[in-house]
């Protein structure tokens, strides 16, 4: 039954199709991809497309001096950047065989958990959006706003702090700080109650996020998993706690596990760490007051600083994971070679791509935000 | 017979009456579309760069954009303003440029940060596009890594300015020097880049035909345009046997 | 008044009202979200740029012709809906021949969504029509009702019924609470508010239907949104509320049909689709079997 | 001899021209020739069939000691006319250009005039055994245009077959018990004659009755043979069985229930220790079965099978509105006859238009086709409007009666049961039209091009039709009054526009003028605001990616996924399965009875005879 010019083709039907996620689409977290392969609202495949944010960080790095590379670090991850100045302030320290004075590790620990509760925020905001709860996304993000502030009081800056040097920090706390920072902690506290009420006891967010990305701990852990979505499956597992840097073994809080793995354990783990973070930062604050001391140590000339030829591996708790660099120094004035082992890599490729097998349109930015993967840091 | 336009007869040149030459009624018209216009901003939401974080403060309730009437949008069509939040790499310039051209006119481009205006923090990166406006033509800029809130609010005020005051045409110098901007983005892209938007026959169809719209450059199309294959000799349409 | 009078002025009532209906949801949203919010112009604005855009583009014939099928089905809608002082055309079709007109515009909009090719778009009708399936169960068991109640499916005379003496106790709200409890359920997921709001779900089909409307395309489905949230509301009040003496209590009635909705939607995010069926399937329709089953008593008595 | 003579000899000669001259087009030009006399004869009968009057034939004979004979009445004269406009359009369809796809167009021809032919002569039984003989006619006539593309088809009319024989068993056992216990089997003698059977019997009649017509009607569970067997028909046959054969059964159904028992009967035979009553049983049955085969069209893939689903669930509408016994719900359930057939025709022609050009139905397989095949868009867009019940086409003003009806008669369960099988109609037709003609065009389409003017044409006339009866719904409903008034049921007041009911009425004039005002202003301001640009479809939002001929960005399969996941466990095909288990129990019982006869026939003889015996005794 075909007319005379009909060309028989092999067009396979349509009873699959494709579906992207991003770059352009307000499901993705920054400018990344997902490609979705579906039958009906069912995802059979799904290809991560990473890339659109890289800058070659890896490479620009070797081309700076070791002081300039301070002002590259925190680009690599947006909303987190505290963690990639430490970690690589550390490696630094290694190679360098620096001496980090006390009151910077305190000053240290006191931004990183600020940036963690900044990122977890953020995240609360972020995942709430997924599902169309936008009122959480506002509240989160204007919390985070007061967070914001803190930092620009000490740092000068919002979002890059380049707070972190290399022996210690830019600069100390200026007067009142401690008391507004406390201030600003007491108001994160007592908006919780109320982002119980509107996201984590709210009855469809526990509909839509229980069971939705779920993941065993062996899946967790053959695939690199860390960070709270690791401890979303039930293993306790804190760098903070089990190789302890800075000062995280003089300071008490718990590490925060669920075991369900599923995207609501992943929120939930996120909020207790706020708590923790909080508590954190509480010690921190009564130490700062009673510690004090030069906040880094002296440095050589910045131009002409050699490192001695070596290797140094460092690696941190951020709040999206197990944050690492791998610093190769030939004693020159700049880096051999830096390889920074980012935590989203394995949560917004592998993991991302195994958990959306057999997901729904409906659950795949679910997925994406509550992995809390960082684009930017996939792509350097 | 396609049922699209195929554009393969030379160009005829047009242009847009100036605003002088329409009836009274007209400029009133479009005086109370451009005051519209200014106040009432869809912003597409793509997160093209790292500028991109210091956005949700400044939609969000701090600092409440709507209030100015802007409000995110989520696909191009929709849009009127794109954001190019901070640094390009090249595999994203491509997908911004499709964007661009799928958001309808009169469209805004604002370059956020340094990396946009001479490629910042990147100088030096293999990887990323320096200067935006060789691109693209681009409306506003802000300086800064990144732009603060207040920075990127005042940006928006001054380009809601520009916009009520009509002087934000330069999306239409998009359609009359694509040549041009066609030309860039082939030396970045190789000869074959095109998009599936087809920019020649909107400028045909709405008199923005300008004298640099057709040219070497858009020659090209006529042998690699896979989309509008009257044009070309490659079929993308037709799967291969 | 003469009818030709009151079907241009039923159209521009019930748009201006709409918009209205618009600022306030914005409004309210943005209180909740702990921000001013838009200007009082905003909605008017929004629309008017729509409409002025310089360049635009079609999907086909379709795509235009389902513009115009939503405008037209939505301005026809209105004119079957009485308001204080004009009743239009509501002798010449009843209750029945009115929500099926409102499905009119949605007809013209799933199928230009259809032409524009985007499976966004079409995931987006899928899920429109399937959690339509799921609200008009209930809403149509009220309906039903509602017009055994009143003996008449005549919207004339159901708001003669009810202000009847002028005293609330003639008030389908005060006759019959479940099926008013339960229709206020159904009218929500209708506005298309979450939690059932999946059709829109931009971090999901990114806006679904919209997903390739542009300048007067997507304007026009600015204004359908005045239409919807003018006509559902004063329907609900029509047929629960008693409707209105004058302009002024039929507004405070539908505003506050409206501000409910509104109030509700922000603090929800969106269930899945399958869920929002078993949600409608189970509650509203329950509640106003529940009843229906008293309706039936009071006429059997 | 008068007009339905003619009409009776016309509908035998009409089996000629196909079959002298078997070859081009001729044949089928006289077929549709002799149609377009025929629904002339139709027309002319008019005036003596409204007001219950009837026409009678002068063919008869004697058996069995009565006289059988064929009569028309009002109610025989709308069916029959429905028979021959249907039979016309789809013959001219094939005419104008189907016919050079198939090989087998003479033989089409003639079995559909075949079909007519047994078509008027049950619509036209005077008695019961003349009711039989056109039943058994219009089986095996449909039986051989079901099965007359081969293939596929021939097992959908096989199956047909074995529903169809055991409806006619059990309607031949109700025939006799309704002669036995009435002692006449006049059909104008039997008017109300069975209002006074004892409960027990009535039970029994009632049951075998509804099992004799049902299956012609397809109401589950009755209801698996049908789509398979009208679907895979030839395209043109389709359409004719589709907009009218399985009609025949709520003729015959009616004839039974409404003339002879009556309604008030129905209302008063009270099923033991529940709550039901014959009428609300039998409403009921005709709501299952709106709404059962509508869901189950839902999840079709195949376009021609998803309409036939329709098909099946609009007669329960049909049924529904008829087991009213009000004036709305009588002229709903019969203006809904002619109207489904109005729009379920031009569907099918449409679909079968697409498949002339594409070589598929399959709903993965197409799409896009809108800017290809315009008119058959726009045929097939009036037919969904109208199936779907939406104004301003003439499937509303149908449901609208049936609506109201059953809310006058209070029964708002049965209201919101045919608002279920609305909606689920709703969102199958979109879904049709979606899957075919809307979305990314398909690569392998870009060159198809709209069917032939005599396909087209045909089409969009009675999709005109449609459109016109829904402005003016007294067109349909004059059509309408003889055969309520041969039913003896009554009938709202109506004008040529509008339905008169003193709790809300319907002026379809003024709604369809108000929508298309209102769609012109619309078009105005939509013209009005500027010029847009007309695009090719893969410059299309994909998250900023390029898409190209070989993207698979068409989202049909699985279209209501979300909906399935709720009712899909309620879908189980627990009676496909009972069909197919019964199938086998029928091929193993038909193994042995034979395995019995090749080896022992003497025991097969006295098997065969302890059987007869049984049933004899059971029967009489």
């Amino acid at each position: 039954m075909h007319p005379d010019h009909y060309r028989h083709t092999e067009l396979p039907p349509s009873t699959e199709y494709e579906l992207y996620f991003g770059p352009n689409h307000p499901g993705i977290e920054g400018n990344y991809a997902l490609k979705a392969r579906l039958a009906g609202d069912t995802v059979v495949a799904l290809e991560a497309d990473g890339g659109y944010l890289h800058r070659g960080f890896e490479k620009l790095m070797e081309q700076r001096l070791w002081i300039q590379n301070i002002a590259l670090v925190p680009r690599i991850c947006v909303p987190d950047p505290v963690p990639m100045e430490e970690t690589y302030a550390r490696a630094v320290e290694t190679l360098g065989g620096l001496e980090v004075p006390e009151r910077a590790q305190w000053l240290r620990m006191l931004v990183l958990e600020m940036s963690r509760l900044t990122a977890h925020l953020f995240y609360f905001g972020g995942h709430a959006a997924t599902v169309g709860l936008y009122t959480n996304m506002f509240w989160g993000v204007s919390d985070r706003d007061r967070l914001l502030d803190c930092f620009e009081q000490l740092t000068g800056a919002r979002v890059y702090h380049m707070y972190i040097t290399p022996g210690g920090v830019r600069r100390d706390t200026p007067p009142g700080f401690l008391d507004s920072l406390s201030e600003v902690l007491d108001y994160v506290e007592g908006r919780l109650p109320k982002f119980d009420d509107l996201f984590f006891d709210n009855a469809v967010l526990v509909r839509r996020a229980t069971g939705t990305g779920t993941m065993d701990q062996a899946f967790a852990i053959d695939y690199g998993v860390t960070g709270p979505n690791l401890r979303a499956t039930g293993l306790a597992h804190d760098l903070r706690r089990d190789y302890p840097y800075l000062k995280y073994a003089e300071v008490e809080f718990d590490v925060i596990t669920e075991t369900a793995g599923d995207a609501y354990a992943r929120t939930l783990v996120r909020r207790g760490e706020v708590i923790e973070s909080l508590r954190i930062l509480r010690q921190v604050i009564d130490k700062l007051r009673s510690v004090p001391g030069p906040i880094r140590c002296p440095l050589p000339n910045p131009l002409a600083w050699r490192i001695p030829a070596g290797d140094a591996y460092t690696r941190t708790e951020s709040s999206k994971g197990e944050l690492a660099y791998y610093i190769v120094s030939d004693g020159s004035a700049k880096p051999w070679r830096v390889h920074v082992r980012g935590p989203s890599q394995m949560h917004a490729v592998q993991t991302l791509e195994a958990l959306c097998v057999g997901a729904r349109i409906e659950d795949v930015a679910q997925i994406m935000f509550s992995l809390d993967a960082c684009p930017p840091e996939v792509d350097r | 017979m396609p049922d699209y336009p195929i554009y393969r007869d030379p160009p005829e040149q047009c242009r847009t009456p100036d605003a002088e030459e329409r009836s009274l009624w007209g400029r009133t018209l479009e005086r109370i579309a451009d005051h519209c216009r200014a106040r009432s901003l869809f912003v597409l939401h793509y997160c093209t760069g790292c500028g991109a974080i210091e956005l949700p403060p400044s939609m969000t309730s701090r600092f409440d954009l709507e209030r100015v009437g802007m409000q995110p949008m989520v696909t191009p069509r929709q849009a009127d303003l794109l954001l190019i939040t901070g640094y390009l790499s090249v595999k994203t310039l491509k997908r911004v440029i499709l964007t661009y051209e799928q958001m309808q006119g009169p469209k805004y481009v604002m370059g956020f940060g340094s990396c946009t205006i001479n490629g910042g923090m990147y100088w030096n990166s293999y990887a990323t596009v320096k200067r935006l406006d060789q691109y693209l033509p681009v409306d506003m800029y802000i300086a800064g890594c990144m732009p603060r809130p207040e920075a990127i609010q005042q940006a928006f005020l001054q380009l809601m300015e520009k916009i009520d005051s009509g002087r934000a045409q330069n999306w239409k110098e998009y359609y009359r020097r694509y040549d041009h901007y066609l030309g860039e983005q082939q030396a970045l892209f190789g000869e074959q880049f095109h998009t599936p938007t087809d920019v020649i026959g909107e400028a045909r169809h709405y008199s923005l035909f300008g004298p640099e719209t057709l040219g070497e450059h858009t020659a090209k199309l006529a042998k690699y345009d896979l989309y509008h294959p009257g044009q070309g000799a490659v079929d993308a349409l037709e799967v291969k046997r | 008044m003469s009818i030709a009078l009151q079907l241009l002025l039923m159209p521009l009532a019930a748009f201006l009202v709409g918009l209205a209906m618009v600022l306030m949801m914005r409004k309210v949203r943005a209180s909740v979200e702990r921000r001013i919010g838009p200007p009082w112009y905003q909605p008017l604005f929004d629309i008017y740029k729509l409409f002025a855009k310089d360049t635009q583009i079609s999907h086909g014939v379709m795509h235009d012709v389902a513009i115009m099928m939503v405008l037209g089905g939505i301005i026809c809608v209105v004119l079957f809906l009485p308001v204080p002082g004009m009743s239009g055309l509501s002798a010449k079709g009843d209750l029945i021949t009115l929500l099926y007109l409102m499905m009119v515009p949605s007809l013209g909009m799933a199928l230009g969504v259809g032409q524009t090719a985007n499976p966004n778009g079409s995931i987006g009708i899928a899920r429109a029509l399937t959690a339509m399936a799921g609200y008009e169960i209930p809403f149509f068991i009220c309906v039903a009702g509602a017009a055994l109640h009143y003996g008449t499916t005549d919207l004339n005379q159901i708001l003669t019924i009810q202000q009847h003496g002028g005293h609330l106790e003639h008030w389908g709200i005060v006759q019959m609470p479940l099926l008013a409890v339960a229709a206020l359920f159904a009218v929500h997921a209708m506005l298309g508010k979450e939690p059932f709001e999946i059709y829109v779900a931009p971090a999901e089909i990114a806006t679904g239907p919209m997903v390739e409307m542009s300048g007067k395309y997507l304007g026009t489905l600015f204004v359908m949104q005045c239409f919807q949230l003018f006509t559902v509301s004063v329907l609900y009040t029509t047929l629960f509320l008693g409707g209105g003496f004058s302009w002024f209590t039929l507004l405070l009635k539908a505003f506050a049909v409206v501000f409910i909705s509104v109030l509700v939607t922000n603090v929800y995010p969106r269930y899945r689709t399958d869920d929002v069926l078993r949600w409608q399937w189970k509650w509203p329709t329950g509640i106003a079997l529940l009843g229906l089953g008293m309706v039936m008593l009071q006429i059997g008595r | 001899m008068n007009a339905f003579d003619l009409l009776l000899y016309l509908a035998l000669a009409t089996l000629l021209p196909s079959l002298l001259a078997p070859k081009g087009r001729s044949g089928g030009m006289l077929t549709t020739l002799a149609y377009l006399l025929q629904v002339w004869l139709l027309f002319s009968l008019l005036p003596s069939v409204s007001q219950g009057g009837s026409v009678a034939a002068c063919l008869e004979f004697a058996a069995f000691g009565h006289t059988i004979g064929w009569q028309l009445n009002g109610f025989g004269w709308f069916f029959a006319l429905i028979t021959a406009v249907s039979a016309l359009i789809a013959s001219a369809y094939a005419t104008g250009g189907w016919e050079r796809q198939c090989d087998h167009a003479s033989r089409l021809h003639s079995l559909m005039a075949l079909n007519v032919l047994a078509m008027y002569l049950l619509l036209g039984a005077a008695d019961l055994i003349s009711l039989f003989i056109g039943w058994e006619l219009v089986s095996w006539a449909g039986f051989l245009l079901m099965a007359a593309p081969g293939g596929q088809s021939v097992q959908a009319a096989l199956r047909y077959l074995i529903y169809a024989l055991a409806g006619a068993l059990a309607l031949l056992t109700a025939i006799v018990l309704i002669e036995q216990s009435s002692g006449t089997i006049q059909l104008d003698a039997l008017r109300g004659a069975l209002a006074s059977l004892p409960d027990g019997l009535s039970w029994v009649v009632l049951a075998l009755v509804f099992v004799g017509f049902g299956v012609k009607l397809a109401m589950p569970p009755f209801h698996l043979w049908q789509a398979p067997a009208y679907g895979y028909a030839d395209g043109p046959a389709a359409a004719f069985l589709g907009a009218i054969s399985s009609r025949m059964g709520l003729f015959g159904l009616c004839l039974v229930l409404v003339q002879m028992v009556g309604l008030e009967r129905l209302v008063g035979l009270a099923l033991p220790f529940s709550f039901f009553d014959a009428q609300s049983l039998l409403a009921w049955a005709a709501a299952i079965t709106l709404i059962v085969p509508t869901y189950i069209a839902l999840t079709q893939n195949d376009a021609r099978l998803l309409l036939a689903w329709h098909g099946i669930g609009q007669g329960g509408f049909m049924l529904l509105g008829l087991m009213l016994g009000n004036d709305l719900g009588t002229a709903g359930g019969l203006l809904h006859v002619l109207n489904h057939a109005s729009y379920q025709a031009p569907l099918f022609l449409a679909v079968t238009a697409v498949v002339y050009r594409t070589g598929t139905a399959d709903l993965d397989r197409l799409g896009g086709l809108i800017a290809r095949m315009p008119w058959a868009y726009v045929t097939l867009l009036l037919g969904i409007i109208g199936l779907a019940g939406l104004p301003p086409m003439n499937g509303f003003v149908s449901k609208w009666l049936i609506y109201k009806g059953l809310l006058d008669a209070q029964m708002p369960l049965l209201f919101v049961a045919a608002v279920i099988g609305t909606l689920g109609t709703i969102l199958s037709v979109y879904k049709l039209i979606h899957n075919i003609f809307l979305g990314q065009l398909r690569a392998e389409h870009r060159e198809v091009t709209d069917a032939p003017w005599g396909m087209t044409g045909p089409m969009l006339l009675i999709a005109g039709f449609a459109f016109i009866s829904g402005m003016l719904p007294g067109l349909g409903l004059y059509l309408v009054e003889p055969a309520a008034a041969a039913l003896g049921l009554p009938m709202p007041s109506f004008d040529l526009s509008a339905i008169h009911a003193p709790n809300g009425a319907l002026d379809m004039l003024v709604v369809v003028s108000a929508l298309i005002g209102a769609i012109g202003f619309g078009a105005l301001l939509f013209l009005n605001a500027g010029r847009s640009y007309r695009t090719q479809p893969l410059d299309n939002y994909a998250g900023g990616h390029f898409l190209t001929a070989q993207t698979r960005y068409q989202y049909s399969h699985h279209f209501y996924a979300g909906l399935l996941r709720v009712i899909g466990p309620w879908m189980r095909p627990w009676l496909v399965a009972l069909e197919q288990g019964s199938g086998h129990f029928l091929d193993l019982a038909s193994a042995a009875s034979r395995g019995l006869y090749y080896h022992n026939g003497l025991r097969f003889l006295v098997f065969g005879t302890v059987v007869g015996l049984l049933w004899l005794l059971i029967v009489v």
